[in-house]
């Protein structure tokens, strides 16, 4: 296409002050750039101190203008950091931006190579690439795509709460979808919250009622999102309303169904296995939406066909045993997931003997068992249900900073600890260890509170616990818990003997993240918590437009952090549905259609069904409004009938030359 | 009435079924004969290499090359043709793309001879091994000198036009002849310098009758192992590998409309760099297995990739030949003879 | 220049993931192998096994080709195809005497740069101890030259 | 203990002389697999866990500190390799992927080179052990009884006298050692190998 | 017919005959095919590790080179010595996991005309081999005359379950493999605590007083629990627990006189064989009194600790890991011989 004009192409190297000029002879390069590429269409090289700052940006529109330009080339950063900005420095001058390119001479060289004349080389052959490459660009147009208003929040724990609650304000339809029976999430089976010692309930359910009273909030509980199709601005989502065996248009929420159900399961959710519920039944007391669920697996008359204690004295004749799982079908500009955490399997840490030795407790164990709503009513006992216990032994870090469970710190977990401390020593008067490996007290007021706690005069011991045993090897342990340490402030091995051990288990990601991830089309770091587009200043976006991220689904977080995470995701989606629509980049795939023989080998490579057959003329067509430009139909094509905008071959072909000119 | 135009045929490393493509066109030679004087055609009348030399440069009008440059007989003639002709076709697929004998690129020249003279399929009992010159007593004999690779004539020559087949269809043969002779009676223009030529301008499929689905492949199968090949059916979808879709068009779809498999003759289509690599993409694309285990019990199914993917394109692709052949030196020739 | 063979490899990255991890080693500041000059594609399922031809025949030692781990693809499940194509193309590089090894695959997410390095210094290793490959420049432009065609020369007599 | 450090602060090793840093990575690099030492956060699981940690002089966390610490002499003295029973407990738990006990075996073997183990019973029953191996392939249990207790423990034998007798009575103790056919080639094979040392 | 190349041990001909005995009896019976090492030699126990590294390796590695040549449809290496299983495995893991270690081993090597690719064997122990391989319904289908009656102490100590490189078992500090396969056979399992703990190794050679504690731990739990006996699968665990057991009394002024056997040896005589064949008599602190337990007229088992009440707060569920083969062991009660 250009054997008779080589587009002028402007070269820019930017020093990001000694960010790349430390490590990348810059002059070097601009010189090498300037002769050596000169026949590949090169007519100016520059250098400068900090190319994205606004005199870098003039240098090149002035070349653009002055020097007619028709292709730039600028190698510094990540173009994920500033390719728009000098692209649209670019279209300034009247150069349609698709014609610039950055080389990344910073990521890719000057910070990850410590030699100057071999990062130098490395970077005058990624620019010869881009170079070659360039001049295959053609100038693109963006499309525009309206936005559809309607949010889906996905997850009712206190960030979807929050973030469906401030787009409702701000006048938009939310959808909040929640998998079980009520919104709430961990917050709600909490009793206490650090540091402010504020009843978790007392703050929480006014934010819950709130959300499920709102006019602009479809609340959808007991709901699961099955399927997500379409791209920003236009999602499809279909949701799967599990039967409730309850009709809810005429269900009250008395409560008579739940009194007069027969049949006590251990709950293994709310009371995290520590108590009971019916098996009809609203998972507390302060449950929104109040009307209860069947729990089916469990109901006697769908077990053995007879019973229906609670269809008989329903008042309302709201039960309804034959009610069916439904799916129901949204449209959804913008979709927030907070989807939560798991709590880590204390079982899993052996050697703690969690599920084995009776009083070892897990962390939300503790928290029901302390709770005034919990099975005890807020007593403080042995696993018998009565005995107080005299010493009670406090672990950190139970599956977390720890590579054969989870690497990560789960942060809160500290001030957890801190906070049981406080209550058994205010409610039984025991004498508290803390075991620990290192004291993370970081946020406003944390650390006054671990000196609060100290004050109380809990003991503190340095040491990550080897072992809670039973094996009693001196009389004095007898009947108790062994907590082996060593205290590795007076290097010494120690055994302590106490009567309960509370586990401070730390927060995994969802133990079905992954598939939730391939559902909404984004993706999970190592650890299984879903990666921000950028962790610290898009801390709420992923890599799919459209799709936010808030709470703990992103790492552990404490509930200040993720209510903040919640109102910013939210941030973020009126800011997309105040724009009306959305700008989509034009990388596309297309036909050539004299060229395709309708062999149909690419029909099957499009996952966005973007590529259609059409019988009549034996050709198979891209459809540019579900393309989504990954190239993957290109690639397939045995005839070379698709092309690619943006990434053609030629492009990649010329590029490799170029990479490879230096050889 | 001026001089009839000029026309001369050559064969190199060539089998000689382009020629017999020729004749094939039946009637339509008596046209060449009709509005051409052929000069130079050693398999159909003779004619002395020094005759061709003594021509003047461009006197002859066309000339249609077959055959790939596998020895220095062939470069020398492929130059000397070159300096005589107006337009040099690339004419068959040997000539175009190296085709069968392209595939000895494979293998090191050393192989090569070992394997035609000193195995047990050759009956070589006085162990003789080719010389390029040998003392005799009438005088020294020579041979041409093989060449490390085997070449495309455009690899050698700069080449006009590119008419591709194994060999080339008779009537595409013929369809060439007319637009030549209408050009030559001034009704037609050339197409441009370096088109391909007597062929079409998609792939074998947009020729083949047969119905075609959204492919996922599960299995490839050798031809003779699917019985009976549905007639009405891909043969690709069916698992055996069928090069059609990344072949070019222009035969009619010869072998799928006989129940065999496209092979490949016609090379790639327009603007592929590399054929073998579209049938790769192809053939691995509606790979129906996720797994790399059973992606790979799936790609056992093609026993030869090398040999299906570049049967006749392997010269004239990206790599050009194996690592011995590309590898080895000049002197390689002489290492087969034992004493 | 050094003793050490010092081997030049092209690599093929994905946009979300695998270019993501480069920048995030970057970023991180992790050393690696200086060998590998990376283009960026949008998706590992737009690599074209003639890319990798391309650059193995203009001199490459190597090919690093890199995506989204299976099932975090960013276009859902394009990853798998280019698994099916590498292992198909690495089969047909074996069949032209290329060590199947020269080409690897690597799956990093966007938070694996530390990965992404690791296992560039590894396939520079690897490819450092398979040695040049050294392919010809057929169309005599520079390096390397083709073998050259060959003139009669004197050769030494075989008894027949 | 508290001798031994006066002694090397008066020698001045403490303060006066730099700092060894190079012994972490020494230690680590003679480590067989990848002992991940340089990774201890000094959580005390390893010392937690220690079946024999009430016996030795310093936890095995504050041996890797003072490995850290560049703290060569007191840590060949340290009695607490030699105290290991190699049960594993602290390298399952081990939450940064120690290899524990490979590396109390390095320092053992360190020790025994640079002659600074404090007590040399235990050095002394393991290179019994070994050249018993290294002369029959196989490990001799009367003989290495005999030599060690003898030289070592005269005073536990009569005590033993019992158990030694129901041991050889039961035939669980052999009299003559038995020994491996191709002797030969185990010793070309160990003769090579103390030639190598594992330092990458 | 199950095969495996197997590496006895040095402890196999002498203190450990019981094992060997016992073990010969449960292989025929189990159909267990077992190919010796040609030639094999000790692997050098944890002393040779202190001494010197290489030849420490080299020394364990010369059995895996011959294994390796003998590899004939199986290429599992079977040590029943916790001690050896532990050398080979990590010999196998860390000459893989440490490449210049592997190298260094196999420079050595050359030396005999012996090279080892790591990786090319899998390095079991027994007591994984008769659980994950041979099956507990297998091994139950073989008891003819089940223990009932006679409490264990179900002792695996720690080279077997640790460090696992491998992840052959189900718990690093918990596995309940032994306790299962004791159960099928009929025996009356306690939940000992101390399962995997140290028996002391080889410091009832260097530093005698740590052992006798170690020792004292174990037998007095066991003693605790009223075991009538504690089974392991180590020799050097026997030996300690066994051939000690009296020392240590003597240095704590204690009296315990708990029998140490083999596992093995149960299986031999749940499978009928009689006590001599299946190498009692052979351990100091005899198993006389323990064996007179097992009987028809022996009385009806106790539950092995006394069950929970059901008042109080529900336990969390105890989620028993899987087995490296994936399979649960099943909780029935082997039926009593009538």
């Amino acid at each position: 296409m250009i054997e008779n004009h080589k587009p002028k192409i402007g070269v820019y190297v930017c020093h990001c002050g000694s960010n790349i000029a430390g490590t990348v002879n810059v002059d070097d390069v601009r010189k090498w750039a300037q002769e050596k590429l000169g026949p590949e269409g090169v007519v100016i090289a520059r250098d400068y101190k900090f190319m994205c700052s606004s005199l870098g940006q003039e240098l090149i529109e002035k070349d653009i203008k002055e020097l007619g330009l028709e292709r730039v080339v600028v190698a510094a950063c990540s173009p994920h950091l500033h390719e728009k900005t000098f692209r649209t420095a670019a279209e300034k001058a009247g150069l349609n931006p698709y014609l610039t390119e950055l080389v990344s001479i910073r990521e890719q060289v000057s910070w990850v190579h410590t030699d100057k004349a071999i990062a130098t080389e490395k970077a005058k052959s990624l620019v010869s690439g881009t170079v070659q490459r360039i001049a295959y660009n053609t100038p693109l147009e963006k499309q525009k795509v309206p936005i559809n208003a309607n949010t889906l929040v996905v997850g009712g724990g206190i960030a979807g709460i929050q973030a469906a609650l401030e787009i409702a304000n701000a006048g938009f339809h939310v959808y909040l979808v929640e998998r079980e029976p009520s919104i709430g999430g961990h917050m709600a089976q909490f009793d206490k919250t650090f540091p402010t010692l504020d009843c978790s309930a007392c703050i929480l359910t006014p934010r819950m009622v709130e959300a499920g009273t709102h006019p602009n909030i479809t609340l959808m509980t007991w709901s699961e999102v099955t399927n997500v199709s379409g791209f920003v601005g236009n999602f499809d989502v279909r949701i799967l309303k599990k039967a409730r065996y309850v009709n809810e248009d005429v269900c009250t929420g008395c409560g008579i169904c739940t009194e007069k159900c027969p049949k006590k399961v251990i709950d293994t959710h709310y009371e995290a296995g520590l108590g009971y519920r019916k098996v009809v039944y609203t998972p507390f007391a302060q449950a929104v939406p109040r009307f209860p669920v069947i729990d089916r697996p469990n109901c006697t008359f769908f077990q053995k066909g007879t019973c229906k204690a609670c269809e008989k004295f329903c008042p309302t004749n709201a039960i309804d045993f034959k009610q069916e799982d439904e799916f129901i079908n949204i449209t959804v500009g913008n979709i927030i997931l907070a989807t939560g955490y798991d709590l880590f399997d204390a079982g899993r840490v052996t050697n703690y003997g969690y599920g084995r030795l009776p009083n070892v407790f897990s962390s939300i164990e503790f928290e029901r068992l302390s709770n005034s709503a919990g099975p005890t009513g807020g007593e403080i006992t042995l696993r018998d249900g009565k005995t107080k216990p005299e010493t009670v032994g406090i672990i950190h870090c139970v599956g977390s900073r720890d590579k054969n469970f989870n690497n990560y710190c789960s942060s809160i977990c500290c001030m957890q600890s801190l906070k049981f401390a406080h209550i058994v020593r205010e409610r039984t008067g025991a004498d508290v260890y803390e075991f620990y490996i290192d004291m993370r007290t970081p946020m406003k007021a944390y650390d006054e509170f671990y000196q609060r706690v100290l004050d109380e005069g809990t003991l503190f011991v340095r040491g990550k616990v080897a072992e809670v045993t039973n094996a009693a090897r001196y009389p004095h342990e007898k009947g108790k818990l062994i907590i082996h340490v060593e205290d590795t402030l007076v290097g010494k091995q120690r055994r302590i003997p106490v009567d309960m051990v509370i586990l401070s288990n730390g927060m995994e990601p969802r133990h079905d993240a992954k598939q939730t991830g391939q559902t909404f089309g984004i993706s999970c770091s190592s650890d299984g918590w879903y990666i921000e587009r950028h962790p610290k200043l898009d801390p709420v976006s992923t890599m799919t437009e459209g799709i936010y991220i808030a709470g703990c689904a992103t790492g552990p977080k404490d509930i200040p952090a993720s209510v903040a995470q919640g109102a910013a995701a939210a941030a973020r989606v009126l800011d997309k549905i105040l724009q009306k629509e959305v700008e989509m980049e034009p990388i596309r795939a297309s036909v050539i259609e004299e060229n395709c023989s309708g062999c149909r080998i690419c029909n099957s490579m499009c996952p966005f069904n973007a590529i259609a057959f059409i019988g009549d003329l034996k050709v198979s067509r891209v459809n540019p409004a579900l393309c989504q430009g990954c190239g993957t139909c290109v690639a397939a094509c045995p005839a070379g009938a698709i092309t690619g905008t943006g990434f053609s071959n030629e492009q990649i072909f010329a590029q490799i030359d170029g990479l490879l000119m230096t050889v | 009435m001026t001089a009839k135009p000029k026309f001369a045929m050559y064969w190199a490393a060539s089998c000689g079924g382009c020629e017999i493509a020729v004749l094939n066109t039946h009637e339509k030679i008596l046209d060449v004969d009709a509005n051409f004087e052929v000069v130079f055609w050693p398999v159909a009348m003779d004619a002395k290499y020094k005759d061709v030399e003594a021509m003047e440069d461009g006197s002859i009008l066309l000339t249609l090359w077959n055959g790939g440059i596998r020895n220095n007989e062939n470069a020398e003639m492929a130059h000397l043709l070159r300096r005589k002709s107006q337009i040099l076709v690339a004419f068959g697929s040997c000539a175009c793309e190296g085709c069968i004998p392209g595939l000895a690129n494979l293998s090191p020249l050393n192989e090569i001879f070992e394997t035609a003279y000193h195995t047990v399929s050759t009956e070589n009992p006085q162990n003789i091994h080719p010389q390029v010159s040998y003392p005799a007593p009438e005088g020294t004999l020579t041979l041409p000198t093989m060449n490390p690779v085997l070449k495309t004539l455009a690899q050698v020559v700069d080449v006009d036009y590119f008419m591709p087949g194994c060999p080339p269809e008779s009537h595409q043969i013929a369809a060439v002849i007319d637009l030549v002779i209408q050009v030559v009676q001034g009704k037609a223009e050339l197409p441009p310098k370096g088109s391909v030529i007597g062929c079409g301008d998609s792939t074998v499929c947009d020729e083949c009758p047969r119905t075609r689905n959204v492919k996922a492949i599960t299995a490839f199968k050798r031809i003779q192992d699917v019985a009976p090949l549905d007639p009405e059916l891909c043969v690709l979808e069916q698992g055996v590998p069928c090069n059609g879709p990344a072949t070019r068009s222009g035969c009619n779809a010869r072998c799928p409309r006989a129940g065999a498999q496209c092979i490949g003759c016609y090379g790639p289509a327009d603007d592929v760099i590399d054929y073998g690599a579209r049938l790769i993409t192809a053939f691995a694309s509606v790979v129906d297995a996720r797994e790399p285990a059973e992606i790979e019990a799936i790609l056992d199914g093609i026993p030869d990739p090398t040999g299906q993917f570049y049967r006749f394109n392997l010269a004239d692709s990206l790599l050009r030949a194996g690592k011995g052949a590309a590898m080895s030196r000049p002197n390689a020739i002489t290492s087969g003879g034992k004493p | 220049m050094t003793d050490t063979f010092e081997p030049v490899i092209v690599g093929f990255t994905c946009n979300w993931c695998s270019y993501r991890a480069a920048d995030a080693a970057g970023t991180a500041r992790v050393k690696y192998a200086p060998n590998v000059r990376l283009i960026r594609l949008m998706c590992s399922g737009r690599l074209d096994p003639a890319f990798v031809l391309k650059a193995l025949a203009g001199g490459a030692d190597g090919v690093l080709i890199s995506g989204c781990h299976p099932g975090d693809c960013h276009y859902i499940e394009q990853n798998y195809k280019a698994l099916r194509r590498f292992l198909l193309l690495r089969r047909t590089l074996k069949g032209f005497g290329v060590e199947p090894e020269r080409v690897k695959l690597v799956w990093a997410s966007a938070a694996e740069g530390v990965r992404l390095a690791h296992e560039i210094n590894a396939f520079v290793e690897e490819i450092r101890k398979l040695g040049p490959l050294n392919w010809p420049k057929w169309d005599n432009q520079s390096g390397r030259d083709l073998p050259a065609d060959i003139e009669p020369q004197p050769i030494e007599e075989v008894p027949a | 203990m508290a001798q031994t450090k006066t002694a090397s602060l008066t020698k001045g090793a403490g303060f006066k002389k730099q700092e060894d840093l190079t012994l972490l990575n020494e230690v680590s690099s003679a480590t067989a697999g990848v002992s991940h030492l340089e990774m201890c956060i000094q959580c005390g699981t390893c010392g937690g866990s220690c079946p024999s940690a009430a016996d030795m002089d310093h936890t095995p966390r504050a041996l890797f500190a003072m490995l850290r610490a560049g703290m060569r002499d007191e840590v060949l003295h340290s009695n607490t390799p030699w105290m290991c029973v190699s049960c594993y407990h602290c390298v399952v738990r081990c939450p940064q992927e120690v290899h524990i006990a490979d590396v109390m075996y390095t320092l053992k073997s360190m020790a025994i080179k640079a002659h600074q183990y404090k007590d040399n019973t235990a050095p002394d029953f393991s290179q019994t052990f070994v050249d018993n191996i290294e002369a029959f392939g196989r490990s001799y249990e009367l003989g290495l009884a005999g030599r060690f207790y003898l030289q070592h423990q005269p005073l536990r034998l009569p005590g033993m006298a019992g158990m030694g007798w129901g041991m050889l009575s039961s035939r669980r103790m052999n009299i003559l050692p038995s020994r491996i056919e191709q002797i030969d080639q185990l010793k070309a094979i160990l003769t090579k190998a103390k030639t190598l040392e594992l330092t990458s | 017919m199950n095969k495996y190349i197997y590496y006895p041990g040095c402890s196999m001909e002498g203190s450990a005959r019981a094992y060997a005995e016992s073990l010969s009896q449960v292989a025929k019976i189990l159909d267990m095919e077992l190919a010796t090492v040609r030639d094999w030699n000790c692997c050098g126990a944890t002393e040779y590790l202190s001494i010197n590294l290489i030849p420490a390796y080299s020394l364990i590695a010369r059995n895996l080179a011959i294994a390796a040549g003998q590899v004939n449809g199986t290429n599992e290496l079977m040590a029943p010595c916790s001690a050896c299983y532990l050398n080979l495995e990590k010999a196998d893991y860390y000459m893989a996991e440490r490449p210049a270690l592997g190298e260094k081993v196999n420079e050595a090597l050359a030396a005999g005309g012996l090279h080892y690719k790591p990786g090319s064997l899998q390095i079991r122990h027994l007591v994984d081999v008769l659980v994950n391989d041979i099956g507990l319904d297998v091994i139950k289908s073989k008891v003819v005359r089940p223990l009932t009656g006679l409490r264990i102490a179900p002792y695996l100590g720690c080279m077997v379950p640790r460090p696992d490189y491998q992840h052959r078992w189900s718990d690093h500090e918990y596995p309940l493999e032994l306790d299962d396969l004791m159960h099928v056979l009929g025996a009356e399992v306690i939940d000992f605590p101390l399962k995997t703990d140290c028996c002391g190794g080889h410091m009832s050679q260097i530093a005698p007083e740590t052992a006798y504690e170690l020792i004292r731990r174990l037998v007095s739990e066991a003693d605790e629990y009223q075991a009538d006996l504690m089974v392991t699968v180590c020799p050097m665990c026997q030996m300690n627990l066994d051939a000690y057991q009296g020392e240590a009394n003597r240095f704590f002024g204690t009296k315990y006189q708990m029998p140490i056997v083999f596992f093995t040896q149960l299986m031999a005589l749940a499978f009928g064989i009689d006590a001599k064949s299946a190498g009692f008599g052979l351990e100091l602190v005899s198993a006389k009194k323990a064996l007179a337990r097992i009987g028809v007229e022996a009385p009806a088992p106790e539950p092995a600790s006394p069950r929970r009440k059901p008042d109080g707060l529900p336990m969390p569920p105890h989620r028993r890991k899987k087995y490296a083969s994936g399979r649960e062991a099943s909780d029935e009660k082997i039926a009593v011989a009538e």
